[in-house]
């Protein structure tokens, strides 16, 4: 007989996992909470630091998943653990004996307009990073019209203890510069300020893309976190912020500001954390087993957590993940269900 | 500027506040500055709402301006709060309203801290006893007059005789709203509206058919900060402060400005006599000010009270430009007159400010 | 034969023998075809006259009695004999690096002088009424043989002699011609890599050139067998008369020749040929020893209208690692001097390295860095500084001495002043481990020493002044001079060719020598009191600018490194040796466009296998340090070393 | 004008509205490098003149940014143009032609 595997989100990680696990003989049931697959990645539009589209990247992962039975518009209603595996009531009524569980719940993105001085949803000219991807994937978008002065605001809802998140979300920097870049292709004869507290660039080809930012771009990076926006009664932007390489305080009229909102744990996902008494950390995403050596185990049995649930991570980094939980929960079913080996066999002869 | 955006963030900061029966405590500087406005704050709650408003002449100053000047330790104020809850108490009441928003301010850090620090608490009531030999009970409600202004707001309207506009125009005058820095920013909970938007003098504001005008310095300081004003050296600085926000709001030609803190209409309004007189700017119409009013002398001003009984002849600012404009009657000759028309003198004209 | 018949003839041979060896075929001793040539040459003549005048006027006073007293002076003008033979007609310069080339451009300097000469003193002999103040004198001399008849029946030795010599420096001359024609297809082969692109007036005066000669053989074999001839023109008139039969092209052959001739010197003013004759001018104005404060003006304009265009200068520039920075070479540089495009002046001035080998190389030693330095003068000079804090700066430095560490204390039985003062500069505290290297060779040789800038000094002021910005140069001078004299030591040692050469040439410091560390250490080790040991280790010296071509020392240091290990040869070293690329003299080049050059300079120094290559420059060793280390080029493990580093590692 | 004995006191903020474009990208053309500036500070912490006075090639290019030239020339003016701050760049900026292209563009204001 197959295992049967549940794969909780239907982002990259879950979509990486549930190919890497259909090639390896399991049955997988991928569920999805909204509409359609792809998570945030749907919502993108180019990923750093090549710019590669994300509708490209997206199509490619899910070319992989045939023969994986996916349920969108689904949630986990109950589940409960039996002798060796799960029983797991969705929100659409089937019901799914799962040998293993991979909670690939991903991340929220957190609300700017909890950043009340930066005044998300009151200023008409204050918008966030998601808001700019969908710009370029739809080309309109009533509050950009031909800025000349555009601000990018890191750090919005990341290492800010008040607003509820000590960590750093990674992939805002280097989001801000291929954004700035962006912006600047977009509108050439446009000054584009970045505010960062400290740069955090640190994969492969991520210099390169600051140092041409600068050099080929001309975009302006302040180091200094932007403390108050206001509306000028010409409707453009006032932004203040401290200098702090020249340590003085700087003031800046703006026509456009977009925040880089940071990575916050997914509510939904946490709900279904809770029905299964999955420990959070003091960050709200989920801890894992052993820490760094096996980063995938959740602290119960033939549970298993990849992306961002654990963590705020990388489109590569979460698709690592997915690949290592996927040859985790394998190693695990084979220990738990020794007489399924030889038909899995079987079907990797296939591949 | 997205209205419905402000709403929402109202909507978090919602603060409960009482029906009826105020222990009411004054602010030391506003009876001097503007003595009417507390006054008419007493005949409007007590006489046109029919509020039960108690004070006593025991209660003393909160000690607040002696502590933001780093004169006296922090428990030396604590004690004394704690003395002004045990008048309030021994009145057997426990809404506690304040005048001044130095003192509100200070009342919230006082009672956080002994949320957070209960052996404090207990040290302070120890220190009340052996002082006053007085016991204190903490208010269930601390609440700033503004909070009880803001809450009436409608009720106020309802008896208007007139609105906040032009009548010239009909347009609604266009109001800055000034609230004072301990009002909210320290604890966002506390204030109606919280920090970043204070709905408080906005809700009269609305309510009383004017027109809100964020301006970007809107959230800045009004320059008394304590011993920037006390040490002559460091007034420039204070100076300097209010400049900045009158240079800010200028490009929006607001027609008067609403403040809740005793030190904000003060300063913001001889400030500009300042500056006029030192560098020649004023910031109203043709050499006019932009009055700066008390949310009590709104309301006055709203209900038909009339201009000199409201005091506004002891602002530096001429608020007749703003009378006109609301169409309420006035008599220049009554201007200084005093109670029984005695004179009560006239300041010196000003070179610059009209 | 009748009587008659016999007489006449006698007659005939008698007045043949009466007559003289020379007679005039034309007796007006005029054609038409000289009319071209007379324009030219006419039109030249005013021409550099003119410029001349120009020029002189344009000297200060001074330096124009300087000019006029060097002309008289015996010294100078020897030595201004010698340079104008072996510069101006025997190149000698180019004969060294190239001899083909030498050989080239003397055939036709050299040779040509001699045909003008020579025919000059044949007139003069034979027909002088021509020569003098008469109005044929212009031209007789040139088209001598058109005008006369040579009597056949009275040849004299002289004669033929001078036939001879026409003949066989006409032939020195084609040859060096045929080359030039060569050359210009296959520049390579006369050890050219890359020639200058001639400009329209070049190629006018160039081809012209190249026709004078070829012309000139035409013409006089046409008419050898009536005017004479020798060895060339005789046999070729023969083999005229074999093709033509009696018909010969001798009108036209002339025309064209007097053409050429008038189109040459037409051009000449606007070609890089000027500078056969400013050339003259320049070494007379060198020799005076009057230096150019202006790019273009004064005594540049002889300097740069001295330039030949010649191209050595593409050669020998360190940026021609690329094609693309071969623009920015001295040649081109001077063109647009003459020019007068300030842009690309300015854009040239500031790319240089300075590393003077242009100069060094030049055939009529124009010294092009000179120039750009004085055209970068004209822009930066003006730049605003503020110095104040010098004296402040250099008294603070003093402090620094009042407290010498026990290293600095001078050794025991010598009198208190320490024997010599150290200033490492700028850039040696960028290099600890020169530093370290030249107090470990001071103590083992028991030398007392002050460290002058141990806690950090003034720049020298050589680059402000490389890059133009002489006023603010002055100011830094002034203010290390003062200090440096105050400190009462008697021997200055410095281990920076950049202030050396500016220490050496700019500071006179009253009473104190002033020596680079390498001369120091060259001198303790013959004096004994530095013993080196010798080593296994294959050593490669590599010649910093400054040092080498900036202040000719060049044995010193191998001297001294010879003592360590065997010292082996670079593919380029002494003066012809490459820029490290990390000069501070370029303005304007990127750290890409160095990285070129410093690989070019290591690859040539690594040409013989070291396993060290020693420098003797901060700025050289941190740059083949670098380059050395992030090499992408194939290079054998080289370790590249400092020369104190060197002598302190063989201690 | 009355005399208070106190005075408006001049702001140290910044305006980054005041940043002359124009006159930046003069600069840009003549020294690219100028962009790629990214304040580590190693040509401060080398300057030979720098020990002695205010001079700093990080801060001068800051306050360029800042719209604040004359300050920029203030933090330049006692450069002596030794160069090690060339050697030190990390990303290879041709310092002295900064310096000099810094008076060219801003020294006539």
């Amino acid at each position: 007989m197959k295992n049967n595997v549940l794969i909780v989100g239907g982002g990259p990680a879950g979509l990486e996992a549930s190919s890497q696990l259909q090639r390896l003989g399991y049955n997988v049931i991928l569920i999805e909470r909204s509409t359609a697959l792809g998570g945030h990645l749907a919502k993108w539009d180019r990923l750093f630091p090549s710019g590669v589209s994300a509708r490209e990247t997206l199509k490619s992962l899910m070319g992989h998943i045939e023969g994986v039975k996916y349920f969108t518009d689904t949630e986990v209603q109950s589940i409960n653990r039996l002798e060796k595996s799960y029983n797991v009531i969705l929100s659409n009524g089937i019901t799914v004996l799962a040998d293993a569980v991979l909670m690939t719940t991903g991340f929220d993105l957190f609300k700017a307009s909890r950043k009340e001085e930066y005044g998300y949803g009151i200023y008409n000219r204050v918008i966030t990073n998601a808001d700019l991807e969908a710009y370029f994937r739809n080309g309109s978008d009533p509050r950009i019209d031909n800025p000349k002065r555009i601000g990018f605001v890191h750090c919005v809802g990341s290492r800010d203890e008040k607003a509820g998140c000590r960590s750093c979300s990674k992939v805002c920097c280097a989001t801000a510069v291929k954004q700035a870049m962006e912006m600047k292709q977009a509108f050439p004869d446009a000054d584009v300020f970045c505010f960062y507290m400290d740069l955090r660039l640190f994969g492969r080809h991520y210099e390169d893309m600051y140092l041409s930012a600068q050099r080929d771009y001309g975009i302006r990076f302040i180091r200094g976190r932007v403390a108050e926006v206001a509306e000028n009664a010409d409707g453009s932007l006032q932004v203040k912020a401290e200098d702090t390489v020249a340590s003085k305080p700087l003031k800046a009229s703006l026509d456009l500001l977009v925040l880089m909102a940071g990575m916050r744990p997914s509510v939904s996902g946490r709900r279904v954390g809770d029905l299964l008494e999955m420990p959070v950390e003091e960050d709200g995403y989920f801890s894992v087993k052993e820490g760094i050596v096996s980063g995938q185990k959740s602290p119960h049995p033939g549970i298993f957590l990849a992306g961002a649930a654990t963590g705020p991570k990388t489109l590569p980094d979460t698709l690592a993940d997915a690949r290592a939980a996927a040859v985790m929960i394998d190693q695990y079913l084979s220990d738990v269900f020794p007489e399924a080996k030889h038909y899995k066999n079987l079907v990797r002869e296939l591949w | 500027m997205i209205y419905e955006g402000k709403q929402k963030i109202w909507a978090d900061y919602q603060k409960e506040i009482p029906d009826d029966h105020y222990f009411y405590v004054r602010s030391c500087i506003r009876q001097s500055f503007f003595p009417a406005s507390e006054a008419t704050f007493l005949d409007i709650t007590r006489n046109r709402l029919g509020k039960d408003i108690f004070e006593t002449e025991h209660h003393t100053t909160c000690g607040g301006i002696a502590y933001h000047s780093d004169t006296i330790p922090q428990e030396t104020v604590m004690t004394i709060i704690a003395r002004q809850f045990a008048l309030m108490a021994k009145n057997g009441y426990e809404n506690y309203v304040c005048s001044c928003i130095t003192s509100f301010g200070l009342y919230c850090e006082t009672m956080e801290t002994w949320r957070e620090f209960p052996e404090l608490e207990a040290k302070i009531r120890e220190n009340l006893w052996k002082t006053c030999k007085l016991d204190f009970a903490k208010p269930k409600y601390l609440i700033h007059a503004s909070d009880l202004i803001y809450k009436y707001r409608n009720l106020i309207a309802k008896q208007a005789v007139h609105k906040l506009v032009n009548v010239h125009t009909g347009q609604p005058l266009k109001v800055v709203e000034h609230i004072g820095c301990h009002y909210s920013k320290m604890f966002p909970s506390k204030g109606v509206g919280g920090a970043e938007y204070p709905y408080v003098l906005v809700g009269m504001i609305e309510a009383w058919g004017g027109e809100i005008v964020d301006y970007p310095e809107r959230r800045h300081c009004c320059g008394f900060g304590f011993r920037q004003y006390f040490i002559k050296g460091n007034r420039g600085y204070s100076l300097s402060n209010t400049h900045k926000k009158f240079e800010s709001m200028e490009p929006f030609h607001p027609d008067f400005i609403i403040t809740n803190c005793p030190g904000c209409p003060y300063f913001m309004d001889r400030w500009q006599y300042v500056i006029a007189e030192s560098t020649g700017k004023t910031y109203g119409q043709d050499g006019h000010g932009i009055p700066v009013l008390t949310y009590e002398e709104v309301a006055g001003l709203v209900m038909g009270y009339d201009p000199w009984d409201l005091g506004l002849q002891t602002h530096q600012v001429g608020v007749e430009p703003l009378l006109d404009k609301m169409g309420i009657e006035y008599d220049p000759e009554k201007k200084y007159q005093g109670k029984g028309g005695k004179d009560i003198g006239r300041p010196e004209p000003c070179a610059c400010l009209k | 034969m009748t009587p008659l018949s016999y007489i006449l003839t006698a007659q005939a041979a008698e007045v043949a023998q009466a007559a003289p060896e020379v007679i005039d075929r034309i007796p007006s001793g005029y054609n038409h075809f000289v009319i071209p040539f007379c324009i030219g040459i006419a039109f030249f003549l005013i021409w550099i006259t003119v410029g001349c005048i120009r020029l002189l006027l344009k000297i200060p006073h001074h330096d124009r009695l300087r000019f006029w007293a060097s002309l008289v002076n015996p010294v100078t003008a020897l030595k201004n004999i010698r340079d104008l033979f072996f510069d101006c007609l025997f190149h000698v310069k180019i004969w060294k690096r190239k001899p083909l080339l030498g050989y080239m451009h003397s055939a036709i300097a050299f040779g040509w002088f001699m045909l003008i000469v020579l025919g000059h003193i044949e007139v003069a002999l034979f027909v002088p009424k021509r020569l003098g103040i008469s109005k044929t004198a212009l031209f007789y001399p040139i088209f001598y043989r058109f005008f006369v008849w040579m009597n056949p029946g009275h040849t004299t030795l002289r004669g033929w002699v001078f036939f001879f010599l026409m003949d066989f420096f006409l032939l020195y001359v084609l040859t060096g011609i045929s080359l030039a024609v060569f050359k210009r297809f296959r520049s390579l082969a006369l050890g050219m890599k890359h020639t200058t692109k001639p400009s329209f007036a070049d190629r006018v005066a160039l081809y012209s050139l190249w026709l004078i000669f070829p012309l000139r053989l035409l013409a006089e074999s046409f008419t050898a067998d009536l005017s004479g001839g020798s060895f060339l023109t005789i046999p070729v008139n023969h083999l005229w008369h074999f093709i033509f039969g009696d018909k010969l092209w001798i009108m036209p052959s002339w025309w064209l020749y007097s053409i050429c001739l008038g189109l040459f010197f037409a051009a000449m003013p606007f070609s890089r040929y000027m500078h056969i004759l400013t050339e003259v001018l320049w070494i007379l104005l060198r020799n005076a020893g009057i230096k150019p404060n202006h790019p273009r003006k004064g005594v540049a304009e002889a300097e740069i209208y001295a330039c030949s265009s010649c191209g050595l200068c593409l050669d020998a520039c360190p940026m021609n690692v690329q094609k693309k920075n071969l623009k920015y070479s001295s040649v081109y540089f001077i063109r647009f001097l003459r020019r007068h495009n300030e842009k690309k002046i300015n854009e040239i001035a500031d790319k240089c390295l300075m590393c003077d080998k242009c100069h060094a190389l030049c055939p009529v030693g124009v010294d092009a860095p000179a120039l750009r330095r004085a055209q970068r003068a004209t822009v930066n000079n003006s730049i605003c500084f503020d110095y104040s804090y010098l004296d402040s700066a250099s008294a603070a430095v003093e402090q620094g001495w009042t407290s010498p560490g026990p290293d600095c204390r001078p050794a025991e039985g010598e009198d208190s002043t320490p024997e010599v003062m150290y200033f490492a500069g700028c850039m040696s505290h960028l290099t600890p481990r020169i530093i370290k290297s030249v107090e470990k060779v001071f103590k083992a040789a028991g030398v007392s020493y002050v460290f002058a800038d141990e806690g950090g000094g003034i720049c020298c002021g050589r680059p402000l002044m490389l890059a133009g910005r002489n006023e603010a140069a002055a100011k830094t001078i002034a203010a290390n001079k003062k200090m440096i004299e105050g400190s009462g030591c008697k021997t200055l040692v410095l281990s920076c060719p950049i202030c050396f050469k500016v220490f050496k040439e700019e500071y006179h410091l009253e009473g104190i020598k002033v020596l680079h560390y390498t001369q120091f250490f060259n001198e303790l080790i013959a004096s004994g009191r530095l013993k080196p040991v010798m080593g296994q280790e294959r050593l490669v010296y590599h010649d910093p600018c400054e040092l080498g071509r900036g202040c000719n020392v060049y044995y010193e240091p191998r001297a001294a490194l010879s003592q360590l290990g065997t010292l082996v040869k670079a593919s380029k070293e002494y003066d012809e040796s490459l820029c490290c690329g990390g000069s501070l003299g370029s303005l304007t080049l990127d750290a890409r466009d160095r990285a070129k050059i410093s690989e070019a300079a290591v690859i040539s120094l690594v040409a013989n296998k070291p396993d060290k290559i020693v420098t003797a420059c901060p700025l050289c060793l941190k740059t083949f340090s670098e380059s050395v280390a992030n090499s992408s080029y194939p290079v054998d493990p080289v370790r590249v070393v400092d020369f104190a580093e060197a002598i302190s590692e063989s201690l | 004008m009355v005399d208070f004995g106190f005075g408006l006191v001049p702001s140290s903020r910044i305006n980054l509205d005041l940043f002359d474009k124009e006159r930046y990208e003069e600069l840009a053309s003549m020294e690219p490098d100028v962009r790629k500036c990214m304040s580590c500070g190693s040509c401060t912490a080398v300057c030979t003149a720098g020990k002695y006075s205010a001079t700093s090639l990080r801060e001068a290019i800051e306050c360029i940014h800042n719209g604040q030239p004359d300050k920029a020339l203030g933090m330049l003016k006692s450069c002596q143009f030794c160069g090690k701050c060339t050697m030190v760049c990390p990303r290879g900026i041709n310092t002295r032609h900064l310096i000099l292209s810094i008076n060219k563009t801003y020294g006539e204001l």
